[in-house]
């Protein structure tokens, strides 16, 4: 029983180590633009937190209901909603905002068109 | 006597289970409190007021460096969590302290950085971006401190005790505590460094 | 039997005390009422007309649910009274898929009509759109800040700013750009527009347009310290020909208003005695905006810093 | 020498103690009535008896009562605080009332803080402690030891909330105390910091507690008890409980970083610095929303109980019902922008938020149709938690409409922050939660005393409730036509809103006749006792397990843990007159601990320290706290076994008293 856990480790650990290196290596050598770069890094981060919950965290390898894999299917949820809710609201409201002087436009462009 | 210590043996094992569920709910929980963290610095960080902005004070490799002994550090709580089912309680002394240690020169090398930033004016009080930046890192930080604080009462209850059925459940806990802290340095590394030194 | 008919006396006795207590409390608010200002239904404004009539249809629709829900209320309290034995009793019928279906689907229809009306009415009543010009027709551009506990409205353009008192041509599109130099404030006047929150470092925008002369009351409503209370202002509602007098009255006023004496006034006060003052420095209004956003301290040397 | 004071006592200075006649009175009223019942329980010895029985007592029952006590105390200084802007607003036309603007405006924000954290969540989970246990057939909570420290940390936030009587002023910057007003910059005195951390203490034992109550939910069922056969409170309290649990680490992220902004000068929220306000407006609605999801979702889980029990009739339509608390409680993440409809955000994200709004709408009108319908065909008696069910769906439907008024955005342009708003949000408060609170007081009453409560003059503080309800708030939405915006100290003679406001003030006075028949109806119930006894556990023919014990339950709830086939496991029990299984097995039920109140008074002096920035005085508590919690923990649970012949002996007494 132990050293199938101990593969699961491993395979975890090997897989998270490369995953960071890729993403580390993408954005220092700047392999694409911004934008694309944002989304592979993002992406990258996504398919590491699946491996660890999988490898590390034993997710949905619970006897009886699921309770876990339940409960964080809906923090996820709540997760996104807030999150994506409050930058879609934050967003808005600095855009209406926006008719600022001069000097604030362009530091404005610069923060925001500079992502 | 016996059947009043079965009762209590099989009382205790139920009790665990619910323990393990409650402390993965508490987990989600703690999933939110830093994904409002998140939100904050990810509507904030453009605000520098002035001040250096995330790629003037973002040091690349120091945090690869960093990310990589966390992720050591998971691995190695892995494999005492294992050593520690197996009975084998040498091995698992010895795991659990190189965690530590890993953990605690993963906290050293963060507090170095925030004390160079502070040193050099870009203290939390400095900008909307500094203060969220602070916030979300020392926030993970603090959830560290107390990770390596738990893993000293076990590496002090392994050396005095033993390996004790009770123990062993506080372990697995500890171990899930600390496989979700490197889930959340992996968006911490990802969206506050990497994504920061992009813009 | 005579107890049963002493009891149906009893309650058509409470019947008729109910009634006439609810009779008298709408007595008494219809007199309470009388001859008072009522803004928000009494409206002045094309935008606040507009808003009125999505508040009526509103309240309607939102009726169509509650009178019955009320009406059944009643009337199964009463025909299935414990005493009542004649009613139909079936303590297992533990529900009706039609019936289930019927206070799903008709809310859902109700809330898919209000759905329409919100869609279209919040993007046509947006404070944030141009209201359509007249041929010919130039917007009035008003410059809001609110101060500790008084409002200053900035005239751009002329040379004419004023403490607590809005004039403004009737049947005209202001464009009224709103900051605040003070706690988190909402500039409100009832009879003409809804309203939009005043905060410091940024602007909001509020688009109205008075259709009749008069004066109207706007206040401030969110909370903004010690003489939040007080903060009322007028709106003059006047004709075009009056306007542009007024307007002209800031050239010789004698109280000046350049940046320094902008941080004198903008200090908490609770005097809302209305003034005229002459504009001096016609980018004021970008100025107090830049003071919050801007790190290095602005020419005009005051740094405003969170503590 | 002063640099020594500061040191010791931080911001803390003998001017801090000096008040104004009527705070400085109401702090002396306080401590005096505290000395008082500390001398008397000094007096009668009964400290250890307090200490063993109900501090460190780890029954959810105990601790549900001990919540209730505080929650009943904390609403007389709330409605204190009602009664005193009542009276100020009625007096204030054209002229100042008898409070200074300042003062008012630390009443009505004690008011509103009070009135949401320590009634209406003192209440719900009051009731959760002392009920859901006993519906799903358990005997504990899933984590006792987290359940006392809830309390607690609860009573912690309670007593730091009323501390500013005696030391200091409480905020003025209203219950959600938006930035930048609450920032150092506009509100540099102490009131701030007290209502962060008694609000911060306070959630902490509510997200413990949320999480206590989850796991006893999902683990802890009677054995046959599937979800769609658990009570339906227990339902509306899985919701409620959920929502607490993602909602609270938003408040918690969100006080502390308010309170990083004033301890050390962070720029989250501040006007300057980068700072912005709007995100904390934002981030507190999104705490903001689900929380009052979590105060009224239990009140209907109260109305789903009484109802069926005085209609004589099952539920009308339960899978509905569970579908409507499931969509209200995912619902209530996705519509917290209605709250600043007004701050300046664009049409398209005004247009989402209030369609959403609507929508939540539904399954709320579904559970008042099917309340109303689980009367149909039915044998409806008029008790007073009845009549407690009527009042709230008049009062609950009137606001619903208000609430639906306001969900469109140019309406909401017009209402927001006027006297309208305050009205709906009362009447949701006022007509779910706290009549929702007051029918199930009347409702399970018997089962912990052991006698029902007088029907007449519960009757007729329903009325005088209700009157009194409608003419306090009816003026409250006529005064929001006319403009009239809220927190308002004083207003001008000119716009007639005085008589409305007397009014207003009238019937605040009636809601107090109301409040004195029902503290009428409990003397005059405990005094006839005897002639409304229930020895039969069951005094209304009840339809869940919690009617099949005795009242009051002995402290392991069941002796033996009953199976469940079907749904109102009690109403088919009776039915089939199965008599209860006597084959009893030892129970095991956890020692009485300290920790919960070792912790509780750590962190009441942790707030107080932080507030007053005696900085030593914080790190002593802190470091307290975890060297607790580590020694505690790392104990051995220690628990106490009641063997089957001492089940048998407490069985049989109950019997025989029952007999």
């Amino acid at each position: 029983m132990s050293n199938r856990k101990l593969i699961s480790y491993v395979t975890g650990f090997v897989s998270s180590v490369g995953l960071t290196l890729v993403a580390y290596y993408v954005v220092v050598d700047r392999a694409f633009g911004v934008g694309a770069l944002t989304y592979t890094v993002a992406g990258l981060a996504v398919l590491q937190l699946i491996v660890q919950l999988i490898f590390f965290l034993h997710i949905g390898q619970e006897k009886g209901t699921h309770w876990k894999l339940v409960t964080f299917i809906f923090a996820v949820l709540v997760i996104l909603i807030v999150v994506v809710g409050s930058l879609w609201i934050m967003h808005n409201l600095d855009y209406n905002m926006m008719n600022m002087s001069p000097d604030q436009q362009k530091i404005y462009m610069h923060n925001n068109e500079g992502i | 006597m016996s059947d009043l210590i079965r009762v209590v043996d099989a009382e205790q094992a139920t009790r665990n289970e619910r323990k393990a569920l409650g402390f993965w709910i508490y987990i989600m929980t703690d999933c939110v409190l830093f994904a409002t963290l998140f939100a904050t610095y990810a509507v904030l960080h453009g605000n520098v007021f002035g001040g250096p902005a995330g790629k003037d004070i973002f040091n690349l490799p120091f945090v690869l460096a960093e990310t990589l002994i966390l992720l050591t550090s998971s691995f190695t709580m892995g494999l005492a969590t294992i050593m520690a089912a197996k009975g084998n309680r040498h091995q698992a002394y010895t795991w659990l302290a190189a965690t530590f240690i890993l953990g605690f020169s993963f906290l050293m090398m963060e507090i170095s950085e925030f004390g160079s930033l502070i040193i050099d004016g870009n203290g939390p009080s400095r900008s909307a971006f500094l203060s969220s930046f602070f916030t979300l890192v020392g926030t993970h930080g603090l959830h560290i401190t107390v990770g390596l604080l738990w893993i000293l009462v076990m590496l002090w209850r392994f050396y005095k005790h033993g390996l004790k059925k009770q123990d062993l459940h506080r372990l697995s806990l500890l171990a899930l505590f600390w496989h979700f802290l490197d889930v959340i340095w992996i968006f911490i590394f990802t969206i506050v460094y990497l994504m920061g030194s992009l813009s | 039997m005579t107890r049963v008919r002493v009891n149906r006396s009893r309650n058509i006795a409470i019947a008729i005390f109910l009634a006439l207590v609810t009779v008298a409390i709408v007595a008494l608010f219809v007199f309470l009422l009388a001859g008072k200002p009522i803004p928000v239904l009494e409206t002045h404004g094309t935008i606040a007309d507009q808003e009125r009539t999505i508040i009526i249809i509103t309240a309607l629709l939102a009726a169509i649910v509650v009178v019955p829900v009320f009406a059944m209320l009643a009337i199964f309290a009463w025909r299935y009274r414990a005493g009542n034995s004649r009613a139909k009793y079936q303590p297992n019928m533990s529900g009706h898929r039609g019936l289930e279906l019927l206070w799903w689907g008709i809310p859902c229809l109700i809330i898919l009509v209000l759905g329409i009306i919100t869609y279209v009415s919040t993007h046509n009543l947006d404070p944030y759109k141009q209201l359509p010009l007249a041929k010919g027709q130039t917007p009035v551009k008003v410059q809001v800040v609110a101060l500790q506990w008084r409002w200053l409205f900035i005239y751009p353009g002329t040379q004419t700013a004023s403490m607590n008192d809005l004039t403004i041509p009737v049947n005209t599109p202001i464009e009224l750009s709103i900051t605040a130099d003070a706690p988190m404030n909402s500039f409100w006047i009832p009879a003409l527009a809804g309203q939009v929150y005043a905060m410091s470092g940024m602007s909001t925008k509020l688009n109205l347009s008075a259709d009749s002369v008069g004066t109207y009351n706007g206040v401030s409503s969110n909370i903004s310290g010690s003489g939040f209370a007080a903060m009322s202002f007028k709106v003059h509602v006047v004709n075009s020909a009056d306007y542009k007098s007024w307007v002209q009255q800031g050239a010789h006023s004698m109280s000046m208003l350049t940046y320094s004496d902008y941080e004198d006034i903008a200090k908490p006060s609770n005097d809302s005695t209305p003034r005229i003052y002459m504009l001096m420095d016609d980018n004021l209004f970008n100025d107090i905006i830049n003071s919050y956003t801007s790190a290095s301290p602005n020419q005009n040397g005051s740094m405003e810093m969170g503590n | 020498m002063n640099n020594l004071r500061e040191i010791i006592f931080g911001r803390l200075t003998w001017q801090a103690f000096q008040h104004d006649p009527i705070m400085g009175g109401a702090g002396v009223f306080m401590v005096v009535a505290l000395l008082a019942i500390m001398g008397y329980v000094t007096y009668k010895h009964k400290w250890g008896w307090l200490w063993r029985n109900w501090f460190t007592s780890l029954d959810p029952k105990k601790i549900g009562a001990m919540y209730l006590i505080v929650a009943f105390i904390m609403l007389l200084r709330g409605l204190a605080d009602a009664l005193m802007m009542r009276g100020q607003q009625a007096l204030a036309s054209g002229a100042n009332g008898y409070l200074s603007a300042d003062h008012f405006q630390q009443v009505f924000t004690a008011h509103g803080s009070i009135m949401i954290f320590f009634v209406a969540m003192g209440i719900v989970f009051g009731v959760i402690n002392l009920i859901v246990p006993l519906q799903i057939g358990a005997r504990d909570v899933a984590f006792p030891k987290l359940n006392s420290i809830s309390f607690w940390l609860f009573a912690a936030g309670m007593i730091i909330i009323n501390a500013p009587l005696i030391a200091g002023e409480f905020s003025t910057a209203g219950w959600l105390a938006y930035p930048p007003l609450s920032e150092l910059q506009y509100s540099p005195g102490v009131g701030v910091d007290y209502w962060i951390w008694s609000l911060q203490i306070a959630g902490i034992g509510s997200l413990i507690s949320s999480i206590n109550f989850v796991v006893t939910i999902f683990k802890m069922r009677a054995p046959g008890m599937t979800l769609m056969k658990m009570p339906i409170f227990v339902w509306s309290v899985l919701g409620s409980m959920v929502l607490v649990m993602f909602a609270f680490p938003i408040l918690t992220a969100t006080l502390g970083m308010l309170s990083l902004g004033r301890l050390l000068g962070m720029h989250f929220f501040t006007a300057g610095g980068g700072g912005d306000a709007m995100m904390y407006v934002n981030l507190i609605w999104a705490w903001g929303h689900p929380e009052v999801y979590i105060l009224v979702l239990p009140a209907f889980g109260i109305f789903s109980e009484v109802v069926p029990v005085f209609s004589k009739k099952k539920l009308f339509g339960y899978t509905s019902m569970v579908w409507a608390i499931a969509i209200i409680t995912l619902l209530s993440f996705t519509v917290w922008l209605h709250h600043f409809f007004t701050m300046g955000a664009g049409a398209d994200v005004n247009t989402f938020f209030g369609i959403m709004t609507m929508i939540i709408a539904i399954p709320t009108g579904v559970k008042v149709f099917n309340w109303i319908f689980t009367m149909w065909r039915g044998r409806v008696q008029f008790t007073t938690a009845m009549w407690w069910f009527i009042a709230f769906v008049v009062s609950f439907t009137l606001g619903g409409v208000a609430g639906v008024m306001m969900s469109v955005p140019p309406a909401d342009f017009q209402f927001h922050n006027s006297l309208f708003l305050v009205a709906h949000f009362h009447t949701m408060i006022i007509g779910g939660v706290v009549f929702g609170a007051f029918a199930g007081f009347n409702y399970w009453f018997p089962k912990f005393f052991g006698f029902k409560l007088n029907e007449r003059i519960g009757r007729w503080s329903v009325f005088m409730w209700v009157l009194g309800f409608l003419l306090a708030f009816t003026p409250l939405y006529i005064l929001g036509f006319m403009g009239a915006t809220r927190r308002l100290d004083h207003y001008d003679a000119s716009l007639g809103w005085q008589g409305l406001f007397i009014v207003a003030a009238v019937g605040v006075g009636l809601i107090l006749v109301g409040i004195g028949l029902q503290l009428l109806q409990v003397g005059v119930s405990i005094w006839q006792r005897k002639q409304s006894l229930d020895t039969s556990g069951d005094p209304w023919d009840g339809r869940t397990l919690e009617w099949s014990l005795p009242n009051p339950p002995a402290e392991y709830n069941f002796a033996v843990i009953p199976t469940v086939t079907e749904r109102d496991a009690f109403w088919v029990a009776k039915h089939n007159n199965a008599q209860p299984s006597t084959d009893y097995e030892p129970i095991v039920v956890p020692e009485n601990s300290g920790l919960g109140a070792v912790v509780g008074s750590l962190a009441l002096v942790f707030g107080l320290a932080i507030v007053w920035h005696i900085w030593w005085l914080v790190i002593v508590t802190l470091v307290g706290v975890i060297l607790a919690l580590i020694i505690s923990l790392t104990r051995d649970e220690m628990y106490t076994v009641i063997t089957t012949d001492e089940i048998k002996q407490i069985e049989a007494a109950r019997e025989g008293a029952a007999a």
